[in-house]
């Protein structure tokens, strides 16, 4: 199963966990799940079907383009990450 | 920037004339380097500008070994910096000239507007201090002459009347054995402002100081001499002692406030270090004189 | 196996003459600017002398009454604006479209003095100015707070009062934004540490300094389309904000994107465009053509970079391994939320592999305009902190300060701050190619009566990928055209054509690059975060690609043989089947009419696989004693480049951002008066380096191939502003032996340090 | 409005006339009277160099001179360096030395150099730097400005 690794300021949802082991084929599958280990979480990525503009989904370290859509699979690493700026 | 009309004469009189009879909204046009900036800023709304620069005896520069310079006002900085007479006589002046702004600047501005525009921080007038410099101002009333350390008033200020021009610099030939040197202290290497400035001009007999003069810019509401720093290295050696010790001197001449250039206390220090350092560049060049 | 860093390139990697680079020499190169149409007027903003006041009223009818005179709009004629986000950058990055509107003409309050409060357009630049001191704008002052510390304390005065921090809904506050990255046991990490650094550091707002100023030429078509003509950054990024704010829908914009004087960043969000199309709108669609003056972008029309305060604890083991880190950066934003405080956070301690840290970072509102991306966006700053302590802990731990980096330098599989782990990336190649220069190994001799140091430092930036198309025509005569939406601001248009030349098998110059309007193109994420070479590129490989496989179908037909049965190798069709001569572009190209018709590549992507890229600045400067003033002696920097596709402009970019650095270092710094106004609001007293203060800027190009892109290219562009400052402050620190906090280390601010010394 | 003035000036050796009103600059003068719009502006205080042309051969701020003091003056710009297509000596090494990247400071520091060259056909690294210093470049660091400058210097040398 994927594993999602929760950023700093969300782990009070989580319980101060670091990451969670938890299923899931898409982005949107895995946050679904998250939310109802973790009542509340959903709320805090995602906007009007789609991730907030503040939150970006890195998966095996490359830049989920897909957002909710992008496929994850069994053995991938998630990380919840602010969004991207650049000068 | 508000509306105006141009007018260049080609004799003097006509000049004070057009300034005359425009009240106090007519201004004087040379390089232009300081006006444009101020009318675009809005600081300056002349509603006549008189452009001098087609006026031949301010665009001259004559020397005569007995009575000195006659330096045109309106001689563009850069052509001051490639007379040969100017870097032999007047090489502290000549450096001056030779640090405002950038060789686009130089191209167009001059000792005449540097001085008319009277900002405490100019180059050339600490300069023209040290030398003794005199102002020769033509104006409704006939000619009058008016020393530099006298000329300014306040930031931006000076003595000239409604209609008056500063037609030439008078500086007197130099001693034998006596030379100039002006340096200022700038956070880049060129393109900035003075943060502090320093010109001295000091006279020789042998080893010991016969006369002296320090002028320094941006330090005070208007470029100041050093009389005290200048008096005390009278009958003296000029070495790195006797040169620190007038640098200390004009260190308390000085009256400088903070800014966006530097910091008083900043300004107060270099001072003392470019007043020692101008001392010492220009002993240097009055040996070899 | 053959590599990006093996394979033998015919084009990539040479240094031919850019395209665009003759308009350029000879004054024909069109900025936005240079444009002009029949019937122009001038646009001019009115700005606030205010730092912080609410607007009671505005009177416009005197400025409307002077001849010339055609249109004044205040922020009510925009259409009317919420917070609900706009995307931009490809969805990446998000606009709030009311602090928007309101930061380019503000609503009911001025939150900094140079805010726009109403515009002019008339018949010529000098009218609309006067008009503007016709406008009568009754002001009622608000207290200001300026400093970052001031406005997180209680009490300061509020800027945004909509504002809470999450765990304090009640609360008015002017911290508006928070970011955590944490790993590990932080306070076994310290204990574990045998040497501790801790110190605070401070660093001011800074522009971009790019010579051009922001323009923008509008038309207000009567059929509701508009048009742009603006030097941007990113046209697709001022497409959707001007079309936003004038509430029309997103296509009805088309935005023409001119040559661009610089922007580092400054250039990616919308200035005055849709102000240049609001007064076109009601000047009866006359062309409205503006163009900022240096004092209005000074004084923040576009947005600086934050200032800081940085506070950095780090603790080593005697051996050198860093066990524990601990940061808390406060970033001003300006008047509207929004710093780079988030990738200061992750920037700074990137480079290293550390088990233990906290990072804090706050976004923080002071009346100070609203700050906005400059190169490296927030890596700068907080990298100025964290290098400085880690020179502090090498020199402690006795060691090398190259050493110590190169014992602690992330590496692949090394988790970043942010916590996915980093692909193949070059750190340490960077640290190992600074000890090899021969700048390193050259000892910096003292000289009687100086103070001279040697000053090391390094840096990290993501970089970015996003959106890019591309389109390749191939032309009758054996040449093609590449067709993009990125905007050139360094030599892309080279690079990108380089690189469909070396698929093609042409030459650089037989392949003519353009960048198309927002009509023209299919969208593209503007020219930043280091993208447009890797990105941009990829479009441009991908399309030529397109290409290569229709020319492989013609091949194909003129041999009566199947298109798998064509291979394309080195720029030319070759048949597998038997010994025909194989065709190249320039052969099969006057035969693609009977063969099927004309040829255009395309490619859209949605880039993944960057490579984030690392820089070492290895500086030596000499200081006068007397009057505190530094002189960089010699500077080297060096930069993983992935792979340079036109070595000349990647040495560019390194030699550009580095000066950048080297000025931010040394005297770069916006001075506020007690008011709020901007003291320094202009190329004399903002003092960016001239070449007169400058070496010559030594470029290491270090290539380790970037795996996620088939050139192996990572984006240029920004990393090599990073390290300067800290690299010139761990110099100064080495030449006067005590430790520098502040920047920038101006004479002034030095002159105190060493007169506190001396005592 | 106070009056247009007409101005007769030379203008890349061309005779010119044009109107223009005392306020308006010489660079406005070249770039929105004349349509000469490769001199560029930058900051309207003579800081940043992006419009020197040369006047009467020496390098002057096109925004810090008004327009009727052309009136007589030879006036060069960045489209009077070429001889028809055959290239400065400046702006070929530029090219080839990729001495810009966005290019508007490009003709001010081609003008600022060629000024130089004129004056100077060797000059050192150190008189290079001194002579662009009133240009400001904030893509280059300049070191490949001063480079094609050295360059362009070894062209006119061996001619």
């Amino acid at each position: 199963m994927p594993i999602v690794f929760i950023p700093s300021l969300l782990r009070k949802f989580t319980g101060g966990k670091e990451s969670v082991v938890i299923p899931g084929r898409t982005v949107g599958e895995v946050v679904r799940n998250l939310d109802q280990q973790f009542p509340g979480f959903r709320d805090q990525v995602v906007e009007n079907d789609d991730l907030k503009s503040s939150v970006a989904v890195s998966i095996d370290g490359d830049l989920a383009v897909g957002g909710l859509l992008e496929q994850v699979s069994e053995s991938s690493e998630i990380h919840f990450v602010p969004a991207i700026g650049g000068g | 920037m508000h509306e105006f009309s141009y007018e260049a004469p080609t004799t003097v009189d006509q000049a004070v004339k057009l300034l005359s009879a425009d009240g106090d909204s007519a201004r004087i046009i040379c390089g232009g380097t300081d006006l444009l900036i101020q009318m675009r800023n809005a600081v300056r709304k002349p509603r006549l500008l008189v452009d001098v620069k087609a006026i031949p005896e301010m665009r001259q520069i004559s020397f005569d070994p007995k009575t000195g310079l006659k330096l045109g006002a309106a001689v563009p900085c850069i052509e001051i910096h490639e007379n040969q007479t100017m870097r032999k006589y007047y090489p502290g002046l000549t450096e001056a000239a030779h640090l405002i702004g950038s060789l686009q600047i130089q191209s167009r501005a001059s000792i005449g507007g540097n001085l008319c525009n009277s900002s405490p921080a100019a180059d050339t007038s600490p300069a023209l201090l040290a030398l003794g410099a005199v102002a020769k101002i033509a104006g409704p009333n006939g000619t009058r002459e008016v020393p530099v350390e006298k000329f300014f008033t306040g930031p931006g200020q000076n003595v000239l009347q409604k209609g008056e021009i500063v037609v030439q610099i008078l500086i007197a030939a130099p001693a034998p054995h006596s030379a100039d040197r002006y340096i200022r202290m700038i956070p880049r290497n060129e393109m900035d402002i003075a943060i502090v400035g320093a010109g001295a001009c000091v006279t020789l007999d042998g080893d010991k100081v016969t006369a002296a003069r320090i002028g320094l810019g941006a330090v005070a509401p208007t470029p100041i001499l050093a009389p005290k720093a200048a008096e005390y290295l009278i009958g003296k050696k000029l070495d790195e002692k006797t040169a620190e010790r007038a640098g200390e001197l004009a260190r308390e001449a000085a009256s400088p406030i903070d800014d966006m250039r530097g910091t008083a206390e900043y300004r107060r220090h270099v001072v003392g270090v470019l007043t020692r350092r101008a001392l010492l560049g220009a002993a240097e060049r009055a040996r070899q004189n | 196996m053959d590599t990006p860093q093996t394979h033998q390139f015919k084009v990539i990697g040479t240094r031919p003459v850019r395209h665009d680079g003759l308009d350029k020499v000879i004054g024909r190169a069109k900025y936005g600017a240079d444009y002009s149409f029949p019937g122009m007027l001038y646009g001019k903003v009115l700005r606030s002398p205010y730092a912080h006041a609410r607007i009671k009223s505005i009177n416009a009818e005197k400025a409307l009454r002077l001849p010339g005179v055609k249109a004044v709009v205040t922020h009510d004629d925009f259409a009317p604006q919420t917070t609900a986000p706009v995307y931009r950058m490809g969805g990446e990055a998000a606009v709030n479209p009311l602090y928007l509107a309101s930061n380019i003409l503000a609503k009911d309050k001025v939150l900094y003095a140079g805010q726009g409060v109403a515009a002019v357009a008339a018949t010529s630049p000098h009218i609309a100015e006067e008009a503007l001191g016709l406008i009568e704008v009754e002001y009622e002052p608000l207290p200001i707070v300026l400093d970052v510390l001031d406005a997180m304390k209680p009490g300061a005065p509020i800027i945004n009062t909509t504002i809470r921090r999450k765990e304090r809904p009640d609360e008015e506050t002017n911290i508006a934004g928070e970011f955590q990255f944490k790993r590990g046991d932080i306070e076994a990490g310290f204990k574990s540490a045998d040497i501790i650094v801790e110190r605070e550091f401070r660093t001011e707002m800074v522009h971009q300094g790019y010579i051009e100023p922001p323009n923008a030429l509008g038309i207000f078509s009567g059929d509701g389309h508009a048009t742009v003509y603006t030097s941007t950054q990113g046209p697709f990024d001022v497409r959707i904000m001007s079309a936003t704010l004038l509430g029309l829908p997103e296509g009805s914009v088309k935005v023409v994107p001119a040559e661009i004087g610089g922007g580092f960043g400054a250039k990616l969000t919308v200035h005055i465009e849709p102000v240049a199309l609001l007064l076109s709108k009601h000047a009866g669609g006359r062309p409205v053509k503006m163009v900022m003056t240096r004092t209005e972008m000074m004084r923040g029309a576009t947005g600086p970079t934050s200032g800081s305060v940085l506070r950095v604890r780090m603790g080593a083991t005697r051996d050198g391994k860093i066990v524990a880190a601990k940061c808390w950066f406060a970033y001003e934003a300006g008047a509207f939320p929004g710093s780079p405080v988030w990738l200061g956070c992750f920037t700074g301690l990137s480079p290293y592999n550390i088990d233990n840290f906290l990072v804090d970072g706050y976004d923080v509102l002071v009346n100070k305009p609203k700050t906005s991306s400059y190169r490296a966006p927030g890596a700068t700053n907080a990298a100025f902190a964290v290098e400085c302590v880690v020179d502090e802990l090498a020199q402690r731990c006795g060691m090398d300060p190259l050493d110590f980096r190169i014992k602690n330098a992330s590496r692949e599989g090394t988790p970043s701050v942010m916590g996915p782990k980093f692909p193949r990336i070059g750190c340490v190649e960077v640290c190992e190619a600074l000890k090899r220069s021969a700048h390193y190994q050259t000892p910096l001799a003292q000289v009687p009566g100086k103070y001279r140091g040697r000053g090391v430092a390094i840096g990290f930036w993501i970089n970015g990928g996003m959106q890019s198309s591309a389109i390749v025509n191939v032309h009758a005569d054996g040449t093609a055209s590449l067709v993009t939406g990125s905007v050139d601001i360094g030599g892309s248009r080279a690079s990108t054509a380089m690189v469909v030349a070396e698929v093609l098998g042409l030459r650089a110059e037989d392949v003519r690059p353009a960048v198309a309007d927002t009509d023209s193109i299919g969208y593209t994420d503007g020219t930043g975060g280091s993208r447009v070479a890797f990105a941009t590129g990829l479009a441009a490989y991908q399309a030529a690609n397109d290409v290569v496989r229709q020319l492989k179908e013609r091949a194909a037909k003129i041999w009566e043989i199947s298109p798998e049965d064509v291979d394309w190798i080195d720029g030319k069709a070759v048949s597998k089947r038997n010994g025909v001569a194989p065709l190249t572009l320039k052969d099969l190209a006057p035969r693609l009419t009977r063969t099927g018709g004309p040829v255009t590549g395309r490619a859209n992507v949605y880039a993944t696989g960057v490579g984030p890229s690392f820089a070492g600045c290895l500086v030596d400067l000499e200081i006068d004693p007397d009057t505190a003033k530094v002189q960089v002696l010699r500077c080297t920097v060096v930069q993983d480049v992935g792979k340079a596709i036109h070595p000349s402009y990647v040495e560019g970019q390194m030699q550009g951002g580095t000066v950048q650095g080297l000025g931010w270092a040394l005297n770069e710094e916006y001075v506020y008066d007690e008011k709020g106004n901007l003291r320094n609001a202009s190329f004399l007293d903002y003092r960016m380096p001239t070449c007169l203060d400058l070496p010559m800027i030594d470029p290491v190009m270090v290539e380790v191939a970037n795996p996620g892109h088939p050139l192996g290219v990572r984006g240029v562009g920004e990393v090599s502003i990073v390290p300067p400052p800290a690299a010139v402050a761990n110099a100064v620190s080495a030449a006067v032996g005590t430790r520098i906090t502040d920047l920038p280390i101006s004479p002034p601010r030095l002159y105190r340090i060493l007169a506190a010394r001396h005592g | 409005m106070a009056k247009k003035q007409l101005v007769e000036t030379t203008i890349n050796g061309e005779p010119v006339e044009f109107l223009c009103e005392p306020r308006q600059s010489l660079l406005e003068s070249l770039r929105d009277i004349l349509g000469l719009t490769g001199s560029k502006e930058g900051c309207l205080t003579g800081d940043c160099g992006a419009c020197t042309v040369l006047v009467d051969d020496r390098p002057v701020c096109s925004c810090l001179m008004l327009g009727v003091e052309a009136r007589g003056k030879k006036i060069t710009t960045v489209e009077g360096l070429a001889e028809g297509t055959k290239l400065h000596p400046l702006q070929q090494k530029f090219l080839e030395d990729a001495s810009l990247q966005c290019g508007i400071c490009t003709p001010g520091f081609l003008m600022s150099a060629k000024s130089l060259l004129d004056r100077n056909p060797n000059p050192t690294e150190a008189e290079i730097r001194y002579a662009l210093a009133g240009n400001l470049c904030r893509c280059t660091g300049y070191d490949k400005i001063v480079r094609a400058v050295m360059d362009a210097a070894k062209v006119i040398q061996a001619r």
